[in-house]
């Protein structure tokens, strides 16, 4: 329907993943947002880490709000449900899609707005029930639907187009989830792929709430001299603490990952040294902390950590934290492993005979 | 005559009588006796005045009494009310442990006095098991005063504490005291009192609340979300109670349901519509201020087309309201809830039994039409004890599932188109998240054109909000059919709804009995059925019944039959209280009375029949 | 004829065209000539088809035109809807630097080809430099054809860019360019063309919401609260722009107001409740969805009585719907808002000037009736480019505060009981916090009684709601009175209201010059005058025209005024676009036609209209 | 109306504060709490506070959303305007109250379901703007009103008292207040009023948002064994981090208090030494710190030591963290100092001629 089409995300044609795929069978409608936003990378960066992981492309749930970064879901993953509900709402959508059908693989995509605004309640008690969803935020420091207005992510003094500057200080949703307990939080950049895919793998892999918080510069109304959410801004204060890489279980069954006997959480010892963290499916999340005594399965010293370095003026990206083993929500209320909505009606009502038992009950 | 009385008990809340209460009720119950209790109390925990009323009646009325035989006062903050409430020449039951309080002195009455304090502080040790057993000492005076049998309370006694013999003691020892003590000062029974019947066997005692919370299991529902609200609150309790009780893996012992609650009601109304989408069976419970939260997610499950279930169970309002009083002011707001142009399907169960048939079906509509279905019960339903006949389940029963493509139909068609109207009813088929990569659509509140892509195109715009229209205008057959109680050549039309209908068949006998040709129809879903228009217009004069301040249910008829609002004279009981016979029949006849009586606007009468009453 | 056209130019957004559009309109206003402009836009950014519609009417015609003379199409993407929409035997305006795209060839249209593109290559250099260009070269090129003086183009471009010279120039050389090929190669003006009038110079160009963003600086608000949502947005935006403008204190720099972008509509209801309640003039500003999620909060200052104004700048619904197309779907939404019993004054402004003499009044209202009040206006009053009377202002204009007592008057009074009747008009007097210790009160949503007491007392409660529903009603006769325009003996009633006023009065204009005796009344207040019903009753054939797929004016009327339904013929709009009075002409007269005519229901017949339209 | 008159809260009848009044011109109506409500203690506290602080009464607004917590703003101050919101959303109507009458002395009072389930999000946001108020949050991990349902406060293990154990992990509003930047965080228990009322007196005097989070359990629904806010368990589990002291302005000017001369911030120097802050009015707050390296006056530190106190199963009382000298959010806004509400209508309305210049500018 645009008028500038633009070339879709590039790649060789003819390579395919475990279930015979492509990348573009992971793509989805053409993108309607400005050429050059960040949320384009974003879904390039979802499209990839979908076909690298060998998702089944109908067995994904795709959930959002309302926002230019809500309308990324339209954008990849043709094959799959999509859901843009009201604007803040959405990790109730997801919470309730995932209840009842628990075998969906449930992807959430957010601005700064709708998750850290108008969402925001929403945002910390999905953290709180550890729904298993992988949920990114598409982070702006903007309202970009509504034509630029500060959101709750907006830095003191960060100015906007026409000069006045912000001057609330800015939610992080980096270290709110750590405080609510969330169990996996990450922050990317938009500009940054190769940092970005591993971490939404690994979020993807989590058993259980994984926060991505991606920065994703708005080049309509926040790219500009003197935002801290531009490209600029962002590529010279971002700070990687803790870069990942993925070891898929496929490739340590092969035996070719290092730690392919090892499981459980190794810690790092020394600093630079690499700790791993095994995902649910066995596969291997392997990091490197580039500053010392940095461990991400710590979450008092990572939130400690991040905090530091926003005092020093920089962004904390990479892995941020990660818990495995931590109930989910349904595992906290015990519900079938089969999914819900597959369970036959006939197991799911008593019958007359239970109801004149019960009847007898009441007089 | 016996067995046609009401008793009206003041007590302060949190202090036990509720189960003396009950254990009254139930006596009696099992007496064969029809009988119906209303429990009025406070919005608080405890220390406030709370009353509970027993109306005893063999014709098996279950409307709210309007008149009061037999006032109990133990709550010396309102003695004076309690007194006054009494119907003339009736009895009056305190407590004679202090010099009596003149606020209790009404000439007419007879006086009651049992020194219940003064008992239990000779025959029990400590505070709290004093003032707990006070309560079974009232309650044994007053079964001695109205001839309960007292083999049945022992019988009941031992159900509840069989286990607990010391506790069971006490209180056989309470209930003998308070028994025994009424039958050596006082001329047991009293004039009005009970006699054994068989009119109960087939019934059950029984709250709105607890029967919609079974029809959610019957149905299959999987995930209730909620956010605790009163009066709803027990109903997503007893869901809860009766999912630990049968739907849990026997082998491994994992749960066949999702019961979450939320952290608001926006959340819980998400969570039942992201559940719907996934094709799970989803509900929510809650009560005016709830539904004023939910109306934006409404209006996407409305537009988006995605089957949900919302109990409202009505309190007064407006904004908080008097959360433990009951209304039926949220018919507009329900029925049209959200901004934009939408229209709901709206169910109005009239009793506990109906809201377990209707919830069933409220799941069975919200599927087949994909969209919200509302169950609108009220707080008198939903939490009051209903004698009400033995609920039955058909096993023939399967879910209405509605139009929805599977793998193997996708698998066959050419193109799914979201949508489309392929069979003309205004039903679009749907497809479940996971099942096939044909079926994927994309969801969504904005506009839409018939392959659910977004569009800001007129006609493609209207293409889908007029299939909608057709679509919930469809409804009016699917809703259960309105209850028409008419005679031949009755001029006077009544038409009414929900928790109104017990006083309503009290007070339809009564004007037929004092010789007014009247006919009733009780509307039970929105839309409404053609028959409800018809009615209106066989009637010459017409009367709409209803418990708010606003007609709202007429202001319904009007735009939704087209009969003209004046065509039908309002009769508004708002006060919080059940509504009782005697109000409408007052109000009918007093309408009816020659002009120059009728001075008094409706509201006024309403305060003065509640005066009496409250 | 001169003077009487219009054009519709088809480009991308986010390309700048908005500025060159706005420069035809302006320059054909500075010339005198009634002028209107209509943009429609998408739900996006940058890259998505956009309109622009600029209808001239010597007559002075402002609404929407139902036939485009002359169509420009500059967006490959839409090239074929762009040819469509223009008359029989119009122009068409194109890009000609490329072979012409076959979409744009229909045989009766005069096809104008001008080679923008390769004009900007030529002569500028810079992608973003050509491309911002390119509109200025269209600009002058449709300047030249339809004749607007290029003296006053030069005018508004030195006002636009005066100080920046290189910039000014560069316009210049563009508009020059594309008239001098325009010149060149057609015999320009064309037939329909204009000539300068003076019809213009008591008028200014504005939008509703500046206009009621001036409304709000001019009643003294001094808080506005506000969650950002199209069409609403720059309501507040302007107000900000205004208040930065005229209250900043000259010495202090303090400001003397405070704006609070809340983080939703929730937390901006309660924010305006709260300042209301302190005694400011508080406001906030929406759209559907915002409405929704206010309807709590809107119950509480209801039901507590507080003042507050909401704007509701309508945009299609349900749900998100389509945020950047008009409509008028939330009247019942507004005026029942919330769930129990409430009604609220509500004020339909049909132009900008309206928009500001009306947030006066709302402002006035809510103060007076301590309620909320809403000023419900629509995305085409609100952001499009209207022609209307320049606004006056009274400087005798001061608030009216309604019932306060001050620090004195309590120092006086034995007792103040905050919801008292003293004066039998339904308002009760009520204090501010801070003021004076008698004047302190609890203020509540719960239930209260005269004295603002919690009670769950039948009679207290009711004292209460029945006072506030006698206050709503005298309201009646306080909001702004309908606009009647009747001759006698018309036995044709048109009943309308806001945005689709423009329609209307052209409607009404043309029915008439068509020999047919109409009148017409605009409800300009809810609740409504007794002159609406009175107007229904005295004509015998009445219509409603209201832009919403469910009549929901008429269910209104219906309810309110005691009009049947049925006596009252739905003329419904509802596709997003600003309604046409050719829409209106056509409908009534299919309605007034013999039956067997009447095969087409109105919804299709409206998609039929806006398919030559849109 | 209560059937059960409880007593006012006692005092010495005779002792009167500087404004000449006596402890009950600060109360309120009879409560209809529950006999032994923590809440009635907080009440008390209040009243206290607002005593000996010579608040003069009708300079108050009181306001609370709905619950028994909300209820407490009935019980004190007689003669200042309340408002019982609607659930939930107190702070926003705290906000426009203030935003319209910086005048007023704002006292909010909340409880945890209130503040933490469908409240959270307004709760984030009044911090964020930094609201000058008094926030109360009456924390009893239930949902009193509605007769028991854990709240988001709850922790993980405590029990209903069905027997029920709590699954998901509680929201902490002091590390949460931390995280958002709260300019005042501090922490009581209802039952320990010598360490509460001075707690409450910073809160009031300090220029901008204070939260004090009460433990005020609920005896009717979280009192009994197995809960973890119970009275017994409270007494057994708080820590005061940091025991506060204020010295009034009034003393300081007359000389009496030690650090008289001192202003500005003083920070601590060894373990158990006192540090103070010096409040608007020039009251001074003194801190002794109970434990080695703690300072109230550092945000970091201070979550750091709530947390490490939270691992041990402890929960950190008293002045957890202050912070003069943030920018209001008047002070943000640049709003007049001068109440709106006060502002004659002459000084707000432009006239006539500035609207005709404007028109002049419209063609
Ligand atoms: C209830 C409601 N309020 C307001 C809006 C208007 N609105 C749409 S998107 C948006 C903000 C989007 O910001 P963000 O979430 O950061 O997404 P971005 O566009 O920056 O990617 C707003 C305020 C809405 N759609 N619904
Ligand atoms: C919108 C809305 N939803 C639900 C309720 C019912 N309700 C009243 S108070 C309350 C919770 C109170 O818990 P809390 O805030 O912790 O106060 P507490 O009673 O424990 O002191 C709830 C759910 C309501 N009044 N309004
Ligand atoms: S406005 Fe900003 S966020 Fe929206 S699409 Fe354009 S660049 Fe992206
Ligand atoms: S229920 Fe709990 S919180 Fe409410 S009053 Fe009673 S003790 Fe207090
Ligand atoms: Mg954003
Ligand atoms: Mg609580």
């Amino acid at each position: 329907m645009t008028s500038i089409p633009k070339p879709p995300v590039r790649h060789p044609a003819l390579q395919t993943n475990a279930l015979g795929l492509t990348k573009r069978d992971y793509e989805g409608a053409m993108s309607t947002l400005c050429a050059g936003c960040g949320h384009d990378s974003v879904t390039a960066a979802l499209v990839q880490t979908l076909f690298e992981l060998d998702v089944v492309p109908h067995s994904a749930a795709k959930l959002s709000g309302i926002g230019c970064s809500a309308k990324t879901t339209a954008y990849f993953l043709r094959q799959s449900h999509g859901f843009n509900g009201v604007h803040g709402r959405m990790p109730s959508l997801a919470t309730g899609a995932h209840a009842a059908n628990r075998a969906l693989v449930c992807i959430g995509v957010s601005g700064d707005g709708d998750s850290l605004s108008i969402g925001l309640g929403q945002l910390c008690h999905v953290i709180r029930r550890n729904v298993r969803m992988l949920y990114v935020l598409e982070n702006n420091g903007v309202y970009g639907l509504t034509k630029g207005q500060f959101s709750a992510s907006a830095d003191v003094g960060s100015t906007s187009k026409r000069g006045e500057a912000n001057a609330q200080p800015p939610i992080d949703p980096v270290q709110l989830a750590l405080t609510l307990g969330a169990t996996f939080v990450a922050r990317g950049f938009s500009g940054d792929k190769t940092q970005l895919v591993p971490l939404l793998k690994a979020g993807l892999l989590h058993d259980g709430f994984a926060l991505v918080d991606v920065i994703s510069p708005c080049v309509s109304f926040n790219d500009h001299e003197g935002s801290t959410k531009s490209y600029r801004f962002t590529r010279e204060h971002t700070h990687d603490i803790a870069p990942i890489e993925l070891v898929p279980v496929r490739r340590r069954q092969s035996g070719i990952a290092a730690m392919a006997d090892a499981d459980g959480n190794g810690h790092r010892t020394g600093p630079g040294a690499a700790g791993f963290v095994t995902m649910p499916d066995g596969s291997l999340v392997r990091f490197r902390t580039v500053d010392d005594q940095y461990d991400p399965t710590d979450r008092n010293a990572a939130y400690a950590h991040v905090r530091a370095l926003r005092d020093r003026g920089e962004v904390a990206t990479g892995l941020i934290h990660v818990h495995e083993g931590a109930p989910s929500m349904h595992d906290a209320s015990g519900t079938t492993k089969a999914p819900l909505v597959s369970l036959p009606y006939e197991s799911l009502c008593p019958g007359s005979a239970a109801l004149a038992e019960l009847m007898d009950e009441m007089r | 005559m016996p067995n046609d009385f009401a008793l009206r008990i003041g007590t302060v809340n949190g202090t036990g009588s509720a189960s003396a209460n009950g254990l009254l009720m139930q006596a009696i119950f099992r007496m064969g006796i029809p009988v119906t209790g209303k429990n009025i109390f406070p919005s608080n925990i405890q220390g406030l005045p709370t009353w509970y009323e027993i109306r005893v009646s063999g014709d098996g009325w279950t409307a709210r009494p309007a008149a009061i035989d037999m006032g109990v006062a133990l709550n010396p903050a309102t003695y004076a009310r309690d007194a006054a409430t009494v119907r003339e020449d009736g009895w009056l039951l305190y407590d004679s442990s202090w010099p009596m309080d003149p606020k209790l002195a009404r000439a007419d009455l007879h006086l009651l006095g049992v020194p219940f304090g003064a008992i239990c502080v000779e025959s029990f040790t400590g505070d709290r098991e004093r003032t707990l057993l006070r309560n079974m000492v009232y309650a044994g005076s007053i079964a001695a005063l109205v001839g309960i049998d007292m083999a049945v309370i022992d019988g009941l006694l031992e159900e509840r504490f069989g286990k607990k013999r010391a506790l069971l003691e006490a209180n056989f020892r309470a209930v003998r005291l308070g028994a025994d003590y009424a039958l050596a000062h006082f001329d047991c029974p009293l004039p009005f009192h009970l006699e054994r019947m068989e009119a109960t066997s087939d019934h059950v005692l029984l709250d709105g609340n607890t029967a919609a919370a079974l029809g959610a299991v019957y149905a299959g529902a999987t995930v209730g979300a909620w956010y605790p609200i009163t009066p709803s609150t027990s109903l997503m309790e007893s869901f809860g109670e009766f999912c630990r009780r049968w739907r849990v893996d026997p082998a491994t012992k994992e749960n066949r349901y999702c019961m979450i609650q939320a952290e608001d009601e926006l959340s819980a109304a998400g969570i039942v519509i992201g559940a719907g989408w996934t094709g799970a069976r989803a509900f929510t419970s809650t009560s005016g201020p709830g539904i004023s939260l939910m109306e934006e997610f409404i209006g996407l499950a409305y537009y988006a087309e995605i089957p949900s279930v919302f109990v409202d169970v009505q309190r007064t309002g407006p904004s908080t309201g008097m959360p433990t009083r009951t209304q039926q002011g949220d018919l507009m707001a329900v029925v049209y809830a959200s901004h934009g142009d939408t229209k709901h399907i709206a169910l109005f169960p009239a009793n506990p039994e109906e809201c377990f048939t209707m919830m069933v079906q409220a799941f069975d509509l919200a599927e087949r039409f994909q969209t919200p279905v509302f169950l609108v019960s009220d707080l008198d339903i939903g939490m009051n004890d209903w004698m009400c006949r033995r609920l039955q389940w058909d096993d023939a029963y399967r879910p209405d599932r509605g139009k929805v493509l599977g793998a193997a139909e996708l698998e066959r068609i050419e193109r799914f188109s979201r949508y489309l109207d392929r069979d003309g009813d205004g039903i679009a088929a749907r497809t479940l998240p996971g099942v096939h990569p044909k079926g994927a659509y994309f969801t969504r509140g904005s506009g839409h054109d018939k392959d659910a892509v977004y569009t800001e195109d007129a006609d493609a715009y209207r293409e889908v909000v007029d299939r909608i229209a057709r679509k919930i205008a469809g409804a009016a057959d699917a809703v259960p059919f309105p209850e028409v109680d008419a005679q031949e050549g009755a001029e006077i039309g009544i038409v009414s709804l929900g928790g109104c209908h017990a006083a309503m068949r009290e007070a339809v006998a009564t004007l037929r009995a004092r010789g007014l040709a009247v006919d009733y129809l009780r509307v039970r879903g929105f839309p409404f059925d053609g028959v409800v228009g018809a009615f209106l217009r066989a009637h010459e004069r017409c009367f709409v019944v209803e418990q708010n301040r606003d007609a709202q249910l007429r202001s319904l008829l009007a735009i939704e039959t087209g009969v003209a609002r004046d065509h039908m004279t309002p009769i508004l009981d708002y006060g919080g209280l059940p509504l009782t016979a005697q109000f409408v029949v007052d109000e009918v006849t007093r309408r009816l009375a020659p002009a120059e009586e009728i001075a008094l606007p409706a509201t006024r009468a309403a305060a003065g029949a509640a005066r009496v009453t409250a």
